[in-house]
């Protein structure tokens, strides 16, 4: 059982959902990647409590291994979540230069989105 | 391929694949398109006769081809003695209408292929709905006859009345035929066939799936009504008055309002034994005769007249089937004859009014005797035939349907005596407003709208209309004609042996009721004409069209608020609900799945095994301190500062699990994004700062955030303890390990499964980087207009790609 | 030789060469059309073998399945391949003829192909994880065609598309790794049969529902599916063809392939679930519908319309209504395409797409007014059209489950269908204000409507020989609910690394 | 990034971005027996060249990679997806791979070369195009753009493409995009 794996998951998913749910750009961008994070740790997890196991590279251990696949998996996860984060970057670099303004509430405060233009 | 079934196929395929070329065909012939569309219903009328005489009425014959036999739909077609009439029917209006139509559609109107494309298309859906053996056939072509319906009323489309009524008419029929369906779906799932002819042959198992057949009658009952414009959902009728006369004729008053008297026809062997059968059917049709016959005499527009005066009849027609026996209906065919032969007539007659003198309302015309005496010799007669009286197929009709109706008065209780109540005012109300309609256009003195338009009409456009009133004088004259051809249209189980008809049959209580529904007919049209039919309109009240269209609006401006309300248009509000969605679906599932194992655990759970280990304990709640300092933290320098710190301690986390791959990776992961988060935030204004103080959010939304944060929190922790308790045998970790040096010659067991055993993910994951950086170059090449464009401003939709054309480019 | 990987590889490396061609040009375009053409060709030629009963395996890297990837094209995935290569063929053409390739953006024939390989891996992997990438291959060429030719208003729409899909993401993600923590494997055969033998444990239902939410982001059911309807009308009208065809289909495809294939079938809770939220989805879709007063936003309401009656065949969850789904599928993808493809003509005729200033095109341009009739009615459920024919499954379904409520919502979500069509035809087609120019001058209509009326024949088709497509829809839908076959296809070939299964 | 420049700071940055990319190397060529590989190589470079960057300036950093970071970055994939394809010319499945022992070479002694190494070399390939070309594209755009657009506009040549931030006044760049469209009209 790992409780602490767990409670700091908890904690990383809590406090990246309440900056998520924040207007400014900065603070929801901190949070995607706080909850990128997360989710890598998360499947972290999976791979078991690594008490008493060896990293998984052969030869140079002297017992049981820990699981290598959730590795595997979160190292595909971290870059796409670098991939997302830079494209999330950009994004809103861009929409600050469109609308000037790098609030999330601001920008779309008083739009009538059932007439286009 | 028999005979019949080439026939067939000439009768009904022919126009439907015609309709097209017919459209095609009238950019080059222009006006005499509508001669070569003649062709058609005269095939019909003669295919379909030959048809009869070959298979030996009264019989019935079934043609099928296979369409969708894996749903049971299938090309299947019944031909009896109600299919033949109704058939025939149509294509013998048809040839008539568009005999008509090539007179009245003169050069003023544009778009005559497709005039008669529509018409043709909507004479084949009709003889293919009346034909069908098939019921979800008989549904296919009921809705190809609505959609005819919708594009001819729309067919002067440049006048808003005509596009409203036209989608009145296409929503109330399509919804009625809807329902339709589903009664039709739900016969099926009892009787496991869509094959009238079995149907009819076997009967339905009402005893074993009694409410579940009445809801499937009923539904149907409303496919019907809607069809037929019964009260009350009569409105869209007089609306699709809009399109032109000849299609008024043809669809809104011969032939396609009388599919739902077709269709209570069709099913009436199957369900007249329902107990419900005859007060549905009686209620409805009796009230809607009253009051279309009531809002009849109310118009002064001379198509609603008529058209009112159809709703009126509809009623009667479908209420005869109400009222039936048990052992079937007498008259049924001479009453639908009937209204054919005047009402088709009269529509034409208006057709012909309207054309010559431009005028619709009827309290600008008279005295058109003089400058149209044929056509006024043929209103006579159809107006007579409308009132019922001797010597026309009015008078036969109304004496039977008296005679009837008194019947019915025994049998039938209360509900009888409504019938014959409404019947009876119906009928006098009927000769008032026959009088006005023949009286005001034809007697009087010339008004100044009939001098300021006149032109005469050929004599050739008048030949149909006399036609039709001419059957209802030879027929009302010498109805021993009918005897033969109703016999061999006689349906077993609908019909009972027809008694022959006369013209006179004594002095009966049917004749005095008639005499003295004359005299007071009269009398209130006197009354009208004294009063010189001062009422200005239908009152509000009684204009349900009026309130459909109100409630459309409405209901726009609803969905508008609607849509608002949901937050759509405020896309920051959106991840709230979504989140709020998750934590009610999955955490409320989990809190009610493991309230019993929580319980479990509390007793024998080991304790020992929550002991948390030291070292990792303490690095994560560093990283948690450095987290929640993110949130706590106003100024950005520093909240980035505290993310870096917990990205690096998360490579230590790594580390403490046995991940040194992933340690490396993320802390280089890490320096590239705090460059670029570090550039991205060098741009930002400090005045963004003091804008994120401005819009704080509102203390409601705020404790809102953190109850979801919480709960976010919560669920994922559970998630964790939950699964991670009993996990899984590590098959695929150990095989893994086991097999990286053998199999994948490396010894890192993460770097052969990246490149190797999971290689495929690999290949993915760098498409996506790939994929990023384009999108990144592309969110910085902003796509621009053109310099012209760019100079005029906003200007269209913003990114439709048709900005950049190359005309304006020039 | 195995050419199972080709729907994939084909777009990526068309994709690739495209990149490096770099300036847009005639010759480009044409290697561009090729390579979809020989998709689209490869896609039949697949869904013929698969109709007639082989299922396409590939273990790559030969690795023996639960170890390493495996790309599985049964019937239903190759269905899916053929529609999705037919769209993005009839949607590039489309671009082709409605931009001149010296304006086209460089970056837009390489997008869209690497967004069809994308879509295409989603089709036919079988492998959790792998699913989990080819919906990142799909939704980041997603974000960066949505931005490509975006403009200031149209870049705000894409922030909570990004946002809401990143979330998606990374739940995602946790799925994953919960179903790994779970079962021991993500490969879809090998949960197939473990999860089988724990059908009781609560926490295959957790992941079940878990799972539906993620799902039901990418497909679109309500209360998720705010990310679309303001983002889809930004785009470039060839894109959002594209789009509404393919993009929330690959979400429902997965809600058939996950609950169909891969998990259980007893998750009874999650099935009403899914079946109760596409009856909302269907009613709020099609309101959505109503409030919009342009052409696209109309569009774009009306998918998510749409997938409520997909969804709710999923929820309803038989042999027939898994069919009925497959058939909806193959009717809407192509439908909703060519209608967006219309609507683009009509905006390039009327100079926009707003329904206060269109108008007059049917007096101008009646054959495309035919082609939008065909489609709005089919959209409708018209029959005999194909809408027709999926909705009557489904009604038959509903009614055989006595789910007459939502049976009713499918009665009622289509009459609204049909209203906010009539909308659209009473404004854009039959009003004759003369004020409502239209510019039959832009000769490029004529050659669009060409590439439109491609897809309204076969949608005709579709319709009229129903009985071909319903077919295939129930082969497809029997095969995908055989768990026990599809495992056996799987876990059968033997590979590198074979060890005998404890 | 206009950094601050300095002699020390440039020949320090030097020095590192040698070290870094000689160890990259050494991780890209272990990866498959200890930690590092293709990701982890890729992104060592990347920070390297990010660094000369900060030190060179990004006008100087493109006038010394003379190529496009994109094309890196496409021709690494491509050398994924060939190193993929390889095993079909044998008829083998996609992506299976192969490993040569080649005994006796030369200064090395036993060396183990394989398909893997070359589908690493594709990993390193992207990381290094796409983090260098968002980091540059980036950075610059926050610079001035008329230079950057304009080079953009010479590899991927398209006449309707504006500068992102109007660091020039709008009727001059109506001017340049005019001579433009007639520059690239057929």
């Amino acid at each position: 059982m790992q409780i602490e794996s767990a409670l700091l998951i908890g904690v990383l998913f809590g406090c990246a959902t309440y900056l998520i749910l924040q207007n400014s750009f900065v603070k929801i961008l901190f949070g995607f990647v706080v909850l990128t994070n997360a989710a890598n740790l998360l499947v972290l997890t999976m791979s078991g409590n690594p008490g008493g196991k060896y990293a998984p590279i052969v030869g140079d251990a002297a017992g049981p291994l820990v699981d290598p696949l959730p590795q595997a998996l979160i190292l595909t996860a971290i870059v796409i979540g670098f991939g997302v984060t830079a494209y999330l970057v950009l994004l809103l670099y861009r929409i600050f230069l469109d609308q000037n303004t790098t609030n999330a509430a601001e920008l779309y405060e008083d739009q009538d989105t059932s007439e286009h233009t | 391929m028999d005979t019949n079934r080439i026939l067939l196929l000439l009768a009904v395929v022919l126009p439907l694949l015609a309709a097209p070329v017919i459209a095609l065909a009238g950019r080059s012939l222009g006006r005499r398109v509508g001669w070569f569309a003649f062709a058609f219903p005269v095939v019909s009328v003669a295919v379909l006769l030959l048809l009869a005489a070959r298979m030996g009425l009264p019989g019935s014959l079934v043609i099928e081809w296979p369409w969708i036999p894996s749903l049971g739909i299938n090309f299947s077609f019944l031909l009896d003695g109600l299919s033949l009439f109704f058939a025939l029917i149509v294509s013998g209006v048809g040839v008539l209408v568009f005999f008509y139509a090539n007179f009245y559609l003169d050069d003023h109107h544009e778009h005559h292929g497709r005039f008669y494309c529509y018409l043709t298309l909507f004479m084949a859906a009709m003889l293919g709905t009346v034909l069908a053996n098939n019921l979800m056939l008989l549904f296919v072509f009921w809705e190809l006859t609505g959609l005819a319906s919708f594009l001819l009323i729309g067919f002067l489309h440049h006048e808003e009345k005509s596009r409203v009524g036209a989608r009145q008419a296409l929503l109330l029929t399509g919804f009625t035929g809807l329902l339709l369906l589903a009664g039709v779906i739900m016969v099926w799932q009892v009787t496991g066939t869509y094959d009238l002819a079995t149907l009819l042959g076997s009967g339905l198992p009402l005893a074993e799936h009694k409410d579940w057949l009445t809801v499937a009658m009923l539904l149907m009952l409303l496919g019907a009504f809607g069809k037929s414009a019964q009260f009350p959902l009569h409105f869209w009728l007089p609306n699709a008055m809009a399109a032109p006369t000849p299609v008024s004729a043809y669809l809104h008053s011969a032939t396609m309002v009388k599919l739902g008297v077709f269709l209570c026809a069709r099913v009436f062997p199957l369900f007249v034994e329902n107990e419900l059968w005859a007060p549905v059917l009686a209620a409805v049709a009796f009230s809607t005769m009253l009051f279309g016959a009531v809002l009849a005499l109310w118009s002064h527009d001379l198509k609603a007249i008529l058209a009112y005066s159809t709703v009126s009849q509809l009623g009667y027609l479908i209420g005869y089937y109400g009222l039936g026996p048990l052992q079937g209906v007498e008259y049924d065919f001479l009453h639908i004859l009937n209204h054919v032969f005047y009402k088709g007539c009269l529509f034409m007659v208006a057709g012909i009014v309207i054309h010559a003198t431009g005028v619709q309302d009827i309290r600008q015309l008279g005295g058109l005797r003089r400058r149209m005496p044929w056509l006024a010799g043929i209103c006579l007669v159809a107006a007579a035939t409308m009132a019922g009286f001797p010597g026309t197929t009015g008078f036969l009709s109304k004496e039977t349907m008296l005679k009837e109706i008194f019947e019915a008065m025994n049998g039938h209780g209360a509900l009888g005596a409504y019938a014959t109540a409404c019947v009876v005012l119906t009928s006098l109300v009927k000769v008032a407003f026959s009088f006005r309609f023949f009286a005001n256009l034809f007697l009087g003195d010339e008004t100044e709208a009939v001098k300021a338009h006149f032109h005469a009409p050929p004599l050739a456009v008048q030949l149909p209309p006399l036609l039709l009133a001419g059957a209802a004088l030879l027929l009302g004259v010498w109805p021993g004609l009918l005897a033969a051809p109703f016999h061999w249209l006689t349906v077993e189980g609908l019909h009972q042996p027809t008694p022959p008809l006369s013209l006179w049959h004594g002095v009966t209580r049917e004749l005095l009721v008639s005499v003295a529904v004359v005299l007071l007919g009269f009398g209130v049209f006197i009354l009208g004409q004294r009063t010189a039919w001062r009422w200005a309109a239908i009152p509000r009240a009684l204009r349900f069209d009026d309130f459909f269209e109100r409630g459309l609006e409405l209901f726009s401006k609803f969905t508008k608020w609607l849509t608002r309300f949901l937050r759509a248009d405020k896309p920051v509000d959106y991840l709230p609900v979504i989140i709020a969605f998750m934590l009610s679906v999955v955490g409320g599932f989990m809190v009610l799945a493991l309230r019993p194992v929580l319980g479990e655990l509390a007793t024998r759970w080991e304790w020992n095994m929550l002991a948390p280990h030291p070292l990792r304990s303490f690095v994560a709640a560093l990283i948690s301190l450095a987290v929640i300092g993110v949130l706590l933290l106003r100024r950005w320098t520093t909240q980035l500062i505290l993310l870096s710190v917990a990205g690096f301690l998360t490579t230590f986390y790594y580390v403490l699990y046995r991940a040194p791959d992933l340690a490396l990776t993320q802390i280089l992961i890490e320096v590239v994004t705090l460059f670029l988060i570090l550039i991205l935030l060098g741009r930002f204004p400090r005045s963004a700062e003091l804008g994120e103080i401005v819009h704080r959010p509102s203390p409601l939304r705020k404790k809102l955030n953190v109850v979801l944060s919480l709960g976010v929190g919560v669920l994922m922790t559970t998630f964790i303890l939950w699964f991670n308790a009993a996990p899984h045998e590590n098959r695929l970790g150990r095989f893994f390990a086991e097999n990286t040096v053998e199999l994948a010659q490396g010894s890192n067991t993460v770097n052969t499964i990246l490149v190797d055993f999971r290689g495929f993910d690999t290949l993915g994951e760098i498409t996506v980087l790939l994929i990023a950086m384009l999108g990144g170059i592309g969110l910085l090449m902003r796509y621009k207009r053109t310099a012209a464009e760019y100079r005029e401003g906003p200007l269209g939709q913003p990114g439709m790609g048709i900005q950049h054309s190359e005309e304006k480019l020039k | 030789m195995n050419w199972t990987i080709l729907p994939i590889l084909l777009p990526l490396l068309t994709a690739l060469l495209a990149l490096f061609w770099g300036k847009p040009s005639r010759a480009r375009r044409v290697v561009v059309a090729c390579s979809a053409g020989v998709q689209l060709v490869l896609a039949l030629a697949l869904v013929t073998r698969a109709y007639h009963g082989e299922t396409f395996l590939l273990n790559l890297g030969n690795w023996t399945a639960p170890f390493g990837i495996v790309v599985v094209i049964d019937l239903l995935a190759a269905v899916m391949i053929a529609l999705c290569t037919f769209v993005a063929l009839v949607a590039v053409l489309f671009g082709y003829v409605e931009l001149s390739s010296r304006i086209e953006h460089p970056l837009r024939l390489p997008l869209t192909q690497l967004l069809v390989t994308g879509i295409n891996l989603a089709f036919c992997t079988g492998d959790l994880f792998n699913l989990f990438v080819a919906f990142e291959i799909m939704l980041i060429a997603s974000y960066a065609l949505l931005t490509l030719e975006a403009d200031d208003w149209d870049v705000k729409q894409a922030f909570p598309y990004l946002a809401i899909n990143l979330m998606g993401s990374t739940l995602f993600l946790c799925a994953a790794g919960l179903a790994y923590t779970l079962f021991g494997t993500l490969n879809f055969a090998d949960i197939a049969l473990r999860s089988a033998e724990m059908a009781d444990d609560p926490r295959v239902l957790a992941l079940g529902l878990l799972l539906m939410v993620v799902f039901g982001i990418k497909a679109g059911v309500f209360p998720l599916y705010y990310w679309l309807p303001n983002s889809y009308p930004t785009l470039p009208i060839p894109l959002a063809a594209i789009y509404s065809g393919m993009l929330t289909k690959v979400g429902v495809y997965v809600l058939l392939r996950v609950f169909g294939t891969v998990l259980p079938h007893s998750l009874d809770l999650v099935h009403q679930l899914l079946a109760w939220l596409a009856g909302a989805t269907m009613i709020f879709g099609v309101l959505g519908a109503i409030s919009r007063n342009f052409i696209r936003g109309i569009l774009s309401y009306h998918i998510l319309s749409q997938i409520g009656f997909m969804v709710l065949a999923i929820g309803l969850f038989t042999p027939l209504s898994f069919a009925a789904c497959i058939f909806y599928i193959i009717h809407h993808i192509i439908v909703k395409s060519s209608l967006f493809l219309i609507g683009g003509v009509g905006a390039c005729l009327n100079r926009t797409d707003n329904l206060d200033r269109m108008g007059n095109l049917w007096r101008h341009a009646p054959w495309l007014g035919v082609l939008f009739l065909c489609q709005a009615l089919s959209l409708a459920g018209l029959p005999p059209l194909s809408g027709f024919w999926g909705k009557y499954a489904i009604i038959v379904v509903g009614l055989e489950k006595g789910a007459y409520v939502l049976v009713g919502a499918c009665i009622v979500a289509s009459i609204l269908t049909l209203f906010s069509m009539l909308k659209i035809w009473n404004s854009a087609f039959w009003n004759s204000d003369e004020e409502r120019e239209v510019c039959l001058w832009d000769l490029r209509w004529v050659r669009m409507s060409w590439v439109v009326a491609i897809m309204v024949v076969v949608s005709l088709g579709i319709g009229l020989g129903a009985e071909l497509i319903f077919r295939v829809a129930q082969e497809a839908a029997t095969r995908a609910l055989d768990q026990e076959g599809y495992a056996r296809i799987v876990l059968g070939y033997v590979g590198k690394g074979a060890t005998p299964a404890p | 990034m206009n950094g601050p420049r300095s002699y020390i700071f440039n020949s320090m940055v030097r020095l590192a971005v040698f070290l870094v990319n000689v160890f990259a190397l050494y991780l890209l060529l272990r990866g498959h027996n200890a930690p590092g590989g293709g990701f982890i190589a890729g992104l060592a470079t990347a920070i390297s060249l990010i660094l000369l960057s900060l030190a060179l300036g990004v006008q100087e950093m493109h006038r010394l990679l003379r190529f496009d970071p994109v094309l890196l970055a496409a021709g690494g994939l491509l050398t994924a997806i060939v190193t993929g394809l390889l095993p079909l010319l044998v008829g083998k499945p996609f992506l299976e791979h192969f490993n040569f022992h080649l005994h006796d070479v030369p200064l090395l002694g036993e060396v183990h070369v394989g398909t893997p190494l070359l589908f690493d070399v594709g990993v390193y390939l992207v990381v290094v195009g796409v983090t260098c070309k968002m980091i540059f594209v980036f950075a610059k755009s926050t610079q001035g753009l008329r230079a950057l657009v304009a080079e953009e506009e010479r590899r991927y040549s398209s006449p309707v493409e504006q500068p992102i931030e109007a660091d020039v006044p709008r009727a001059e760049a109506e001017v340049g995009n005019q001579g433009k469209e007639k520059t690239h009209a057929d």
